[in-house]
């Protein structure tokens, strides 16, 4: 026990190297002295906290901002009854989910019905420690970061598969099933497509992957021109964002709830708060992988302005003046970073909800024929390409990078110039039966 | 959704339970959870996707862009029972889907609504009188809590009723809606399909409506009388063989 | 796809059959009669392997209404309005089909402004039906868009009906030998104007979806509808034009007034989802042609028009009776306007209308296909027998032998494709 | 294809061989273009005349159903290939089941009446498999019953309905119905 605690202990102080100026300054100034035990071991959970109600909050006006987008989307006005704007509508959903009677039917596994939501909800939640929001509101930084929070994100599909066999109906059954299926589909593209910014990268810590896109590639460490993994793998991007959209089971890839097919899919028999449990799960997978997209594509929490706002223009300096106290610079410069990270992720997850109102839904065999047939070859590719350049260092020299983005561009091209033959030669392999 | 097995009621909700007495010892509190509580379940009506001929189309009308029921945070129409709180009767309710529509409405949760939508819904409508195979008026099956005349009705007239239905929704009490809640639960516990017993059967066979089940040929079955297909009273409870033979003397006075 | 290319390949092990030592069972699912896709409510016992549909029963009748018996006991002005719901989305085919029997077996003379207005009320009726359906079928493959597309201009020609009928849905506006009233004035130039505006919102829907990769793939090669299939169940419509069929009605037995004017039927090459939901399409596009025809044919031209003259005749007779007043003598006789400018023919006292007896059988080419009303009149105030053929009813009965070898998710399209309405089926 | 009519044409064209007959003069009326090609070819039928449409009606008896309907759909003159529905009528002391054929060649239809022999009728469905429905649908309103219908049973109502609810003699009387008192 000793030992389990001492290691813990040189792993939190390895993980949270110190506690951040700003925050001393902040308890300095309230007048709380914090002791160091405390700063160095539990600081993580603290962080873990206040991490978890930001994403709450962040799940619960994605409800709302999917169903405004929606609305949006079909010349409709959407929620305005609940509060300004129908900022409360999703508050409202809650509380009458909540109050909601629990219906649990006689042949049902009762131990594994309710196991169920929990196994979904669990992970979709605990991977939130492993983002960082800004340089220093991270949970853990852990080394091998980005491989435990694919690890942790695929087990909520187990909750899936076993709520759909729990629940007893045929359509939940087949919903579970095609989720596993599906998991299994994408999990492996999507991987794939972050192997290469992480080998590029040489690191899984995200912080860490982070830092390196703000200090440039082509050596000209500006904003948004310096995040070299969406200029050098933008296939990357391609096939993660995909992936990504197909691991959290949204149109064109709902295939586990589609509502024209399996009535509700696997969440067919659960009411109340089991099924509320789902329902925000799924939205808080949406944030965390949107999310991440923006930590490995798109320069995580920096501002795609570079030092603009912080170093050029001072805001932090002027507000600081404004405000009179010491000590709140880092705190400004911190509130600046988790802006531009929500801002970035939002953009994403607004793409997915635009996505969702204007693709119809694949069919289980083209889902799975996508990503083997598809996404996994050209991954295979993609990382093969990377390791070339790693090898060659394309990055340093700017002529030399220049001319590699030119040959990937052909390579992405030629691709798809593949994919779309492919595309037509499927098509009059299914015309062949109907003209002959 | 035959294979959907019969809820079971025994189930409690534990935040009934707490609340209720929460609300016996404390006058306040009572009034207070009442108000959050209708205010939130008022603005969240998730009505199911219950459409069975014109009004349906009416009420799609009413979700589309023109009327937009999304308004009223009530755009979500949900496929399945279990997670609406109100089925809108669009439609005529005939004989054969009656057992349908009381099966769906048993297997929502409480606090469950009913809106009936149109003149068929609500007496029969233009069915009401020479025809064989309607019912009429669906509040013979089911509770119903608001009526919406109309063949069909305007989508705003269904606008006007679920607005109706949230003034319903905030006067109510959650002690009332316990209480009621109670009072319509199913007597009679039914097995999975079990729907129509021939007589002599054991639990396990069962003819499934408007189906031949296997080794069963009905129209033989029916020419030759072996099959006593029995509807039960109002509520579409089927009893087994003896309840049933018991429910006869009565009937005849035997 | 044939059957062959879904079913589960076979693993052949020499010595060891998959079938005997793998434990599988097949999964019957109860599709209906309430879920979100099957349009109503329709009961579709499903057997499934894997996702492989191996067996298919439809079981209808959950929204027989006894329509059929309702028409034996009222008179046949009062049967009308139930009319307007055997088939909710294409209601002026209904009564164009039991209006026509009735003039059939009476002799009705029917004015040609009238035959024109029911052919621009029955085309525009069309173009709200395929709307509809274009909606629904493409929220069956998961898209939600269109379907507020389409009924956001659904709305559009509601508006124009409801200026004449007063009703969205429901119109019950032709009467026997005529329509219950005239189009209003300037409604012809809100018919026109909305041929103006709506090939533009078709461009669009055509742009998002036909070219759409997902719905290429969802639908092409599906669902194969072949001639003989449409022979072997009565499948009509634009299911049997996708065939390669030119089945129309309107063009191989014209009623109304389909052969003055010009329009061509749009038909398809394999037969497949993708081509019902070309020829749909095209449909529309032809009747806006129709419409826009029609507009420019009809006599008398606007209801403003009309009136004027119907108000000169009327003049005329007065002016012709205070002569004759003053004079002594009888009045002369004036010329009417043109019979075929009337909205209505022979005048009738409606709610004691009866025809000889007789029977006919009255066809019409509906947004579904071939709909039929079949009478038989033995002379009394009350129809003997009024039978209705949908069209739905014969499509649907071909639905179990398109989805045997199916995926699961594919009879989503196949019956979406089908546009089959129940009440329709179940009358 | 279609040659122009005057507006009160009959929707289903005749070319016109026989006009509207005037004077039957009980006689009956006489075969029409159908009726004499049946006759030609030893298969007699009752001529029934045109109906108000224009569409020539044949009456069939029960046992030579089967060869007119195959002759109708195999003849290279009519090509009858396409069964638009089947209707039951009940004329209170018979019933009768109606055929109506149409050609998508010809376009032309005609009409088949076969008289019920004690509520029997034999199926049409080796002829054409498109009666499937249309005859399970009059089994299940009329009780005609078609013999040789490989799955004749109710389509439209319960399993367990009692009685044929289109018969002109149908009272409701099901006490199972109780909710439907008034």
């Amino acid at each position: 026990m000793v030992e389990l605690v001492s290691v813990l202990k040189t792993m939190a102080v390895s993980q949270v190297q110190s506690y951040p100026d700003w925050l001393a300054q902040l308890f300095g100034f309230i007048g709380v002295s914090l002791p160091d035990d405390f700063l160095l071991f539990q600081w993580a959970v603290i962080l873990f906290t206040a991490i978890a109600i930001v994403g709450q909050a962040a799940v619960v006006f994605m409800v709302l901002m999917e169903r405004k987008v929606l609305a949006w989307l079909t010349q409709r006005i959407g929620p305005n009854r609940v509060g300004p704007f129908g900022l409360l509508q999703t508050l409202a959903d809650g509380v009458k989910l909540l109050f909601k009677e629990d219906i649990m039917t006689r042949d049902q596994d009762k131990l594994l019905f309710t196991l169920g939501p929990a196994l979904f909800f669990l992970p979709c939640f605990v991977v939130y420690a492993l983002i960082p929001f800004t340089s220093e509101l991270l949970a853990i930084a852990l080394p091998t970061g980005a491989l435990l929070f694919f690890a942790l994100s695929s087990i909520s599909v187990i909750g899936i598969v076993i709520s759909g066999w729990a629940s007893n109906n045929k359509y939940s059954l087949l919903g579970g099933m095609r989720s596993a299926a599906q998991a299994i589909s994408y999990e492996i593209p999507l991987v794939l497509a972050v192997l290469a910014v992480v080998l590029y990268a040489g690191t899984m810590n995200i912080r860490d992957i982070i830092e390196m896109q703000n200090n440039g590639a082509f050596g000209f460490p500006f904003g948004f021109i310096s995040w070299f993994s969406i200029w050098l793998f933008p296939l990357s991007f391609i096939i993660f964002f995909i992936s990504s959209i197909a691991e959290v089971n949204r149109i064109p890839f709902d295939l586990p709830e589609a509502e024209s097919e399996l009535v509700s899919g696997y969440n067919t028999e659960y009411t109340g708060m089991k099924f509320a449990t789902f329902f925000l799960a799924e939205y808080a997978a949406l944030f965390a992988m949107g999310a991440l997209t923006v930590c490995f594509f798109f320069g995580g929490y920096y501002s795609p302005l570079g030092g603009l706002l912080s170093e050029t223009l001072k805001i932090d300096v002027i507000l600081q003046s404004l405000i009179g106290i010491d000590g709140f610079a880092g705190l400004v410069r911190q509130l600046e970073m988790i802006s531009w990270m929500m801002l970035k992720t939002y953009i994403f997850i607004f793409v997915a909800m635009w996505i969702r109102g204007s693709l119809p839904r694949l069919k289980p065999d083209e889902l799975m024929g996508f990503s083997w047939k598809f996404l996994i070859p050209l991954s295979l590719i993609n990382i093969f390409m990377i390791a070339i350049q790693k090898y060659w260092h394309v990055t340093s020299d700017l002529t030399f990078g220049l001319a590699w983005a030119a040959v990937l561009v052909l390579g992405v091209g030629g691709f798809c110039v593949m994919m779309s033959r492919h595309f037509t030669a499927k098509l009059e392999e299914r015309f062949k039966p109907a003209l002959t | 959704m035959s294979n959907v097995a019969e809820a079971d009621q025994t189930q409690e909700n534990k935040i009934f339970t707490t609340l209720q007495n929460l609300l016996e010892s404390n006058g306040i509190i009572c009034s207070s959870v009442d108000l959050l509580y209708n205010w939130a379940r008022s603005n969240s009506i998730w009505p199911m996707t219950f459409a069975t001929s014109c009004c349906g189309i009416e009420m799609m009308s009413t979700s589309a862009s023109n009327f937009d029921i999304s308004r009223f945070g009530s755009e979500v129409f949900r496929a399945t029972p279990r997670q609406s709180d109100l089925v809108i009767t669009a439609g005529t309710i005939t004989h054969k889907m009656a057992p349908a529509l009381v099966r769906l409405y048993e297997q929502m949760p409480e606090p469950k609504y009913v809106i009936a939508m149109g003149a068929c819904t609500v007496t029969g409508g233009m069915y009401e009188d020479r025809t064989y195979s309607v019912v009429r008026g669906v509040d013979r099956l089911i509770p119903v809590d608001v009526y919406v005349p109309g063949c069909p009705p305007r989508p705003e007239a269904l606008l006007d009723a679920l607005m109706l239905l949230q003034k319903k929704m905030r006067k109510e009490s959650i002690k009332d809606r316990r209480q009621r809640a109670e009072l319509h639960k199913p007597k009679v516990r039914l097995g999975p399909g079990e729907v129509l017993l021939p007589l002599g059967t054991t639990d396990e066979e069962f003819v499934r409506w408007g189906v031949q089940a296997e080794g069963y040929n009905v129209t033989e079955m029916q020419k030759n009388g072996e099959l006593e297909l029995v509807r039960g009273n109002c509520k579409f409870r089927h009893e087994r063989a003896d309840e049933r033979e018991r429910a006869r003397k009565q009937r005849t006075g035997a | 796809m044939t059957a062959t290319d879904v079913t589960t390949p076979q693993i052949q092990i020499p010595g060891v059959s998959v079938e005997q030592d793998t434990d599988t069972e097949d999964l019957v699912v109860n599709i209906g009669p309430q879920h979100p896709s099957t349009h109503g409510v329709l009961r579709l016992i499903t057997t499934l392997n894997g996702e492989v549909v191996k067996e298919m029963e439809a079981v209808i009748g959950y929204l027989h209404r006894s329509k059929e018996k309702m028409a034996e006991g009222v008179s046949y002005f009062q049967y009308q309005p139930t009319i307007d719901r055997v088939e909710y989305l294409s209601s002026f085919y209904d009564h164009y089909a039991y209006v026509t029997a009735v003039e059939k077996i009476a002799g009705l003379k029917v004015p040609k402004r009238v035959e024109y207005i029911r052919m621009i009320t029955m085309e525009l009726n069309r173009i709200t039906s395929h709307l509809l359906w274009f909606g629904t079928f493409l929220l069956d493959l998961g898209a939600t868009s269109p379907f507020f597309y389409a009924f956001r201009d659904r709305e559009e020609i509601f508006k124009i009906f409801e200026d004449i009928t007063g009703a969205r849905m429901m119109y019950n506006y032709y009467r026997f030998g005529g329509l219950n009233n005239d189009i209003t004035p300037g409604w012809l130039d809100k018919v026109r104007y909305f041929c103006d505006w709506f090939p533009d919102r078709l461009d669009e829907y055509e742009a998002i979806v036909n070219k759409n990769p997902i719905v290429m793939d969802r639908t092409i090669g599906l669902g194969l509808i072949d001639r003989e299939l449409c022979m072997k169940y009565g499948v009509t419509g634009p299911n049997i034009r996708a065939a390669g069929v030119p089945m129309d009605l309107r063009k191989t037995n014209p009623y109304c007034c389909y052969d003055e004017i010009e329009f061509d039927v749009p038909v398809g090459e394999r037969g497949d989802v993708y081509d019902r939901y070309i020829v749909r399409m095209k449909e529309m596009r032809e009747s806006l042609r129709i419409i826009r025809q029609a507009i420019d044919k009809i006599p008398g031209g606007d209801a403003a028009e009309v009136e004027k003259l119907r108000q000169a005749v009327a003049a005329k007779e007065e002016a012709a009776k205070a002569k004759a007043k003053e004079t002594g003598e009888k009045p002369e006789p004036v010329p009417p306007i043109n019979p075929d400018f009337e909205f209505k023919g022979q005048k009738i006292n409606l709610m004691t209308y009866k025809p000889p007896a007789g029977e006919a059988y009255t066809t019409v080419e509906s947004p579904r296909g071939l709909l039929g009303c079949y009478m038989i009149s033995d002379g009394t105030p009350k129809a003997a027998r009024v039978k209705w053929r949908g069209a739905s009813f014969s499509n649907l009965a071909a639905l179990p032998e398109l989805m045997i070898g199916q995926l699961y998710p594919d009879l989503m399209a196949i019956f979406g494709s089908l546009d089959v309405i129940m009440p329709e089926v179940d009358r | 294809m279609s040659e122009p009519t005057n507006e009160n044409a009959p929707e289903n064209k005749e070319p016109a061989p026989n006009p509207p007959q005037e004077t039957p003069e009980e006689k009956g009326p006489e075969p029409g273009e159908f009726g004499k090609l049946l006759a030609e070819n030893g298969l007699t039928v009752d001529p029934l005349g045109p109906d108000a449409v224009g569409v020539e009606m044949i009456g069939v008896a029960p046992d030579k159903v089967l060869d007119v309907a195959k002759f109708l759909r195999d003849s290279q003159i009519t090509k009858m290939d396409f069964l638009m529905s089947v209707s039951g009528v009940d004329h209170k002391e018979y019933r009768e089941s109606v055929y109506h054929v149409y050609s998508v060649d010809t376009h032309k239809s005609i009409c088949i009446k076969v008289k019920a022999d004690n509520d029997h009728v034999p199926s049409l469905m080796p002829v054409w498999p498109a009666a499937d429905w249309h005859e399970r649908e009059a089994f299940d309103l009329f009780g005609i019953i078609y013999d040789g219908h490989p799955d004749l049973r109710r389509l439209l109502m319960p399993v367990d309905w009692i009685g044929y609810p289109l018969r002109k003699d149908y009272k409701q009387d099901d006490p199972r119905l109780v909710w439907n008192e008034r």
